[in-house]
């Protein structure tokens, strides 16, 4: 919009100053503490893969086999022991699965040379990740990208295979990214299971061989339609970095990946959580992956119109995050969300509020809005119109990725129909409303700039309060979709290390260095598919 | 090989239904929805919304499962299978093979007041950017309107001579359109001119199937194009005239 | 909205005058003739109602009787016979339709008095009438005023006390405006049936009882609701003003009155349709009912996008023949429409612009905005989702009256759940998006200003052009609708005569003396249904 | 008396469909699912919609109609009917008739995740204008959360000798709630406490009739307000406690 809400630039500036503040008060956390998954995604990064005879993931019989190392990192004592026994690190991880090489401390003399060592199978497991990357690029130059708005569906039957002619027939219809979602508390798993899984439970599996069967499926129907088909998982719950890398090698584009989301509704230790997230989005970023994070889900539980300012907040505060982990603006999925009551008055007035104070504040960002879940009713014909006016809302605002709500929300995940229309919907409203907000500018002083100025407002507020009480405290108090949270609570609180001073990973150092940037770009589906085609003639 | 509906699965047979039953809400109304699907033979009804909407009314969105399915093989029918061919295609073959223009006439008969339909195949300006028949240089299209009584609409193809007579039915409440088609057939058939005309009939209820069982000799539905119909009379025209 | 697009005002007022100019014109055609409807009308608010034997009825009897003398009007030999025979107009109707009485040209002597008694007589017609518009006054007053816009929907179950179910639960789902539409070709007749009727064909027939039964209905649950319910049926075809005056003394409070809808799409001769509507026009004015032109009819068999400045012109045109009819603003439901292909891009942009334009053209009547059809899918998910972007095309550009369109528009006559869920649809959208209106403004120079500008001077041209062939050489000419009509042909042309230099008919000047003015006033319904309800509190 | 679904008029029959089959899209396509429904035992159908949506799926919009009907009157159930009091009329009835405050403790139990329901009946702030039971001065009710192990549920309980168990089942999906469900009953009755506690469950797919079915109380569905369950629970309570 040329014309957009007059914002106050000194209340962003303070909101910013909160959040950097907030954010760097974390990382302190962060960067004296390592965890059960970081130190496992190190190992993934070294190449170790695969499950032992009882399922159990190698990396994670290696960390626990090494749990009084852990504080010192996994990888020097890795590594050194591959140096010693003259093995990949496959090799090496399957040889202590089975119980014939153990861990130890590294003696100081062999420490340089194996440290060296890591540094370069680090930056060799990177390469892997920039190499994928590359791909990307040279796919989305190939095979041509979709419009603005993203169109971004889920699938979730519990067999990758249905999940995989599911998405086929979701990117036929219109569809630009496939979230796949996982099977109910998988975030709650302390390990990835492993292989192509057909029994998932409201939502399929992550594994590796899950993603890259679906990336394959995607590819395929992307090139038949001449549209580069992005593919979403979770890098959330308590393989946060894990997941990360398996998205970073798979070509994954998005990852679900917040820094407080496994705190707030998964009960995930919040000690953990914040040392997980940052290396995983040190993943996302290099690996050129759209992160989408997840205050919506806030008001599920807070009430949107009460509780919408916590939204930007929390915005502000991912962004720091996000910042501090390198990854770009596009690649900040930032969340928020129509959850306003339908009933409440003016509904939409408000919602164009608040997704246009999103899309201004984060105007480099790849903002991601989500559609209307908690209200939406067991009259599916109803549902559909509120859909609509969620699409409405965010094409009218500049939205660039649109999570579709589904006429049946209230009922079931998505059948294959649901998803259907639910596209058709969102594909007519952007269309026939394109550039309606070309068309217009907000009056000064009206509902809108007065409702985005208010939870503007209150963000710094909270932000600035959230500074002075520190943000472990602040989630103690529910101050984030009215949950409370006990710091020394949650899951996963047992897989967090206070680092050793001579705590060593090179992978960190690896990720940042020479990370390429900027967006995979392609021709636009443009004039064949966008234009004229049903204008009379 | 049978099939049944795909909701979320492969044969997991889910349905989208919604009905209205005059009775009154009530906490079982619900129940009252789910059992009256159950009796309709379906399993693992869901009842999404049972609402009052009136006193007198109560209205369901639900879905079920059913375990019935259906051989697509097995279902046989009457399809019209038009080789289209290109505007300048058509009119050549009808030079060629007739020899002469091809004598068309259409009307939306008897109550009907539609012509958008007829109008899309027969004039000028034609349809979803095909050109409609009186375009054609090898057609003569005289295209009468709305509300044409079958016995004027006779009248004019005997005059013209026409090779083919085209007629528009859209409303089809209380099954009208079958009313009227079967007027104009038994028309043709008392004046023993039938066999003169290739007679078409479209809409959007019409198919071929149903064209066929009133008696005519082509039927064409929604989103029919000039071109579709030009191709088929001209085919249809030629291979009468023993010229194909 | 307080800043509106930029109209060239110089442009308006030349519509305007051309229009005038059309309109006088036509007018001297109208002064100078009479019609069978016309005279048949002036029977029945004389009080002559019912049927002979064969059904036909009796106004139809008396003036196919009095052929001759129609020249003159039918009024004065009829009073005439009235007063010879000592008879009340019923009477003196059923024994000419018995045969028994006879009509002939009136004495020179018993003119005055005749004329004398007919005039007396047309004003306690035309009194009756009055009582029926306090009436209605008075029960807005009491019962309650519903906002703007006005929700209306149709029902068209063939049966009128099918009707009256479906219309009382119409009105109860929110809808504010019940028409009964009616049974297919009712236009054509050249009569109108007579009483209670179950046995329509896509509608219901209009007749006097069956307004009445549908008013009772309605009355009841206006009165149920607090919100005073409209009935609207249609003053159009062969009979208009005949149709006018039953709706008049029905307290009907809306009809379908088009000066030309007749002539382009049932084929009625234009001599007799525009001599009609003219004294059905003055009926509505005096009985306080908004008409509804027709003009979103010409969009169905014209391009909506090339031809839309046709409707403006036409609303001109309709408004100037309304004027002269004495019908106020308020009364003035000028015609537009929703019917740009969806599949256009940008169609709600111009959709805006050409609702926009119909607004601010005719700020003070209620202009009635007509739902897309023609290319409503029979992916009725579908539909409903256009439909919820004609409703918010409606809500956004201040329209008073909203004809709903229903998802099953491809396919039938509305079922009870169609309506119910239309309504549904509707009322969301107005409610949500209410003060959307209020909180921008357009920017000059975009889509929207460039298209409604265009609009509007091409139906400058249009209406200059037209002023200088005459209206009957442009209908002639397929100007309208893309639909071209013969001035001599057509339906009902044997219904014209020419008035004799002695034609008398009281009536007209009856119906314009002492006129009511302003539309009813009653409380809103306010506060209990509107504001507050669904806010989360 | 027999109802049949009301579309245009009584007795028409006339029920909306939508569903996909798993065949690629051709002209006979319409017609595969105009005979499935007829196979279903409905008539007159008019499919409205067949699309393919993909080169495997086609997807239907259909009408039709039936001649089976039900008879409401012959729907029976289980049905709870609670005399909803107010907020000052429930404590003051507890007060009077227990003489003592009632406990209630509650949790969404097991996998899943979902406390927006059953906050809204228990926290402070409550639901729909209505507050939660926390907010009553005669009701000690704790709120235990999200996937709370049923044993931990029952400690609880009997730690805080509650006289009712709350609990929240929202995702259903492979039936998973009634394995929940039925888990939480057979612990009570292994334990022999079952009959200690009034047993509620809720959640948007529950009603009065399949809780009884699962052995629970009472069942509580969409849109319950905190006041239908407070009253249900100081009656229950009450009548239990024989003061009634
Ligand atoms: C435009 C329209 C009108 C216009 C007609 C103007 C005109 N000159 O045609 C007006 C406003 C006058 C009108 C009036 C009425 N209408 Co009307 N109308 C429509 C509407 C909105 C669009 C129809 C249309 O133009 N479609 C576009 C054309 C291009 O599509 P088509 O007709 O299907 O044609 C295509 C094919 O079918 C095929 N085809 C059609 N004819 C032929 C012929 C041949 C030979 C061939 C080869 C192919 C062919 O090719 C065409 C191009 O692909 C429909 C609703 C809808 N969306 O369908 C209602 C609709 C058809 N009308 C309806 C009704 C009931 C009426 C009225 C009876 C209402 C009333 N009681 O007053 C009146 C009376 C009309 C009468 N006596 O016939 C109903 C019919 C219900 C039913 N199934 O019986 C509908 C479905 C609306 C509804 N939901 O109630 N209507
Ligand atoms: C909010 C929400 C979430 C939030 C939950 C946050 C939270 N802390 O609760 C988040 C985002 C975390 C979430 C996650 C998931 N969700 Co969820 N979620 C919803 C959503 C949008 C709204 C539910 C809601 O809050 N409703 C509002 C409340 C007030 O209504 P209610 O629960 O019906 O409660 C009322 C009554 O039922 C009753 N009641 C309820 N409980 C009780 C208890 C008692 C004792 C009594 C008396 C009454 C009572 O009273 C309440 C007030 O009237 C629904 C979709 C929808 N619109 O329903 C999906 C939905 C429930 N989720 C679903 C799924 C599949 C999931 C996931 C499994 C997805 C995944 N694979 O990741 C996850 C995992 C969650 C898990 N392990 O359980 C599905 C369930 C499908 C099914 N039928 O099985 C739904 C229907 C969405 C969908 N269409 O796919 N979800
Ligand atoms: C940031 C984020 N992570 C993860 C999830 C998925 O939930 P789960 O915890 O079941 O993986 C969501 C769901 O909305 C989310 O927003
Ligand atoms: C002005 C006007 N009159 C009448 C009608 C009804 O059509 P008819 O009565 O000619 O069947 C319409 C229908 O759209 C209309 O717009």
């Amino acid at each position: 919009m040329t014309d957009a809400i007059t914002i106050d630039q000194s209340l962003v500036d303070r909101a910013r100053t909160a959040a950097a503040d907030i954010a760097d008060d974390i990382q302190r956390h962060i960067d004296a503490h390592t965890t059960d998954s970081t130190e496992r995604a190190t190992l993934r990064l070294l190449g170790v893969t695969g499950v032992n005879e009882i399922d159990v993931p190698l990396v994670n019989v290696v960390v626990e086999h090494a749990r009084a190392l852990l504080p010192g990192g996994v990888i020097r004592p890795f590594v050194d022991l591959m140096m010693q026994k003259g093995k990949s690190a496959q090799e090496a991880a399957e040889a202590i699965a089975r119980g014939e090489l153990a861990l130890a401390e590294v003696p100081a003399e062999r420490r340089a040379a194996a440290e060296a060592r890591a540094t370069e199978l680090a930056r060799e497991g990177v390469a892997r990740i920039d190499g994928v990357r590359e791909r990307r690029n040279a796919l989305v130059a190939e095979i041509g990208e979709p419009l603005r708005p993203y169109v971004y569906v889920i699938v979730a039957t519990g067999n990758i295979h249905e999940d995989a002619v599911q998405a086929q027939a979701a990117a036929r219809a219109g569809a630009d990214v496939i979230a796949v979602i996982r099977t109910t508390a998988q975030s709650l798993l302390d390990y990835v299971p492993y292989g192509e899984t057909t029994e998932g439970f409201g939502g399929t599996y992550a594994t590796q061989e899950n993603f890259r069967l679906m990336r394959a499926a995607l590819d395929e129907v992307g090139t038949e339609l001449g549209r580069y088909i992005r593919l979403c998982n979770y890098a959330s719950g308590l393989c946060m970095p894990e997941i990360a890398y398996m998205g970073s090698v798979e070509r994954l584009d998005m990852m679900l990946n917040d820094s407080m989301y496994g705190i707030i509704f998964r009960n995930i230790n919040m000690r953990r959580t914040f040392v997980d997230q940052y290396l995983a989005r040190l993943l996302n970023a290099r690996a050129g992956i759209i992160i989408n994070t997840g205050e919506d889900n806030y008001l599920t539980t807070a009430d949107a119109f009460e509780k919408g300012y916590t939204v930007i907040a929390s915005d502000f505060i991912n962004e720091a995050f996000a910042e501090r982990a390198g990854l770009e603006k596009w690649q900040m999925g930032l969340g928020h969300a129509f959850e306003i009551n339908p009933a409440t008055p003016d509904q939409v007035v408000y919602q164009v509020a608040d997704a246009q104070l999103v899309r201004q504040l984060f105007p480099e960002a790849s903002p991601k809005y989500m559609p209307p879940t908690k209200y939406m009713p067991g009259d599916i014909f109803q549902g559909h119109i509120i859909d609509a006016m969620f699409n409405f809302t965010g094409i009218f605002t500049g939205q660039d990725i649109m999570l579709l709500g589904m006429l049946t929300e209230a009922l079931h995940t998505p059948l294959l129909q649901d998803r259907y229309l639910s596209i058709k919907n969102a594909k007519y409203v952007f269309e026939s409303c394109r550039h309606l907000r070309d068309e217009v500018r907000f009056k000064s002083g009206g509902i809108i700039e007065k409702r985005a100025g208010d939870l503007l407002s209150r963000a710094v507020d909270q932000l600035e309060h959230v500074r002075e009480v520190g943000l472990f405290a602040a989630l103690e108090k529910g101050e984030f979709a009215d949950v409370e949270r006990d710091p020394e609570g949650g899951r996963g609180a047992e897989g967090v290390f206070k680092r050793a001073a001579d705590y060593f990973n090179p992978v960190f150092a690896a990720l940042r260095d020479g990370r390429m940037s900027g967006p995979p770009v392609g021709p636009a589906p443009g004039t064949r598919t966008a234009a004229g085609e049903g204008r009379p003639s | 090989m049978i099939v049944r509906p795909y909701g979320d699965t492969r044969d997991d047979g889910v349905i989208q239904f919604s009905f209205t039953l005059p009775i009154t809400h009530s906490p079982k109304a619900a129940d009252v929805g789910k059992q009256f699907l159950e009796k309709l033979g379906f399993h693992d009804v869901a009842i999404a919304e049972c609402t009052g909407i009136d006193p007198r009314f109560t209205f369901y969105v639900a879905y079920a499962r059913t375990d019935q399915g259906i051989d697509p093989d097995e279902v046989k029918g009457d399809y019209l299978e038009v080789e289209v061919m290109d505007f300048y295609a058509v009119n050549d073959f009808i030079k060629e093979k007739l020899g002469r223009k091809l004598v068309v006439v259409g009307a939306a008969i008897e109550t009907d007041a539609h012509t958008v339909g007829i109008d899309a195949i027969m004039n000028m300006k034609g349809f979803a950017g095909h050109y409609g028949l009186e375009r054609y240089p090898q057609i003569d299209a005289l295209n009468m309107g709305s509300q044409v009584p079958c016995t004027q609409l006779l009248k004019t193809a005997l005059e013209r001579n026409a090779d083919a007579i085209l007629v528009s039915q859209v409303v089809t409440q209380r099954n009208i359109h079958v009313q009227h088609l079967t007027q104009l057939i038994e028309l043709l058939e008392a004046e023993g001119v039938r066999e003169r005309f290739v007679l078409v009939v479209g809409g959007p209820r019409i198919n071929n199937a149903f064209a066929k069982e009133l008696g005519y000799d082509a039927g064409f539905g929604p989103r029919t194009t000039p071109l579709e119909v030009a191709s088929f009379l001209a085919q249809e025209v030629v291979r009468r005239a023993g010229k194909a």
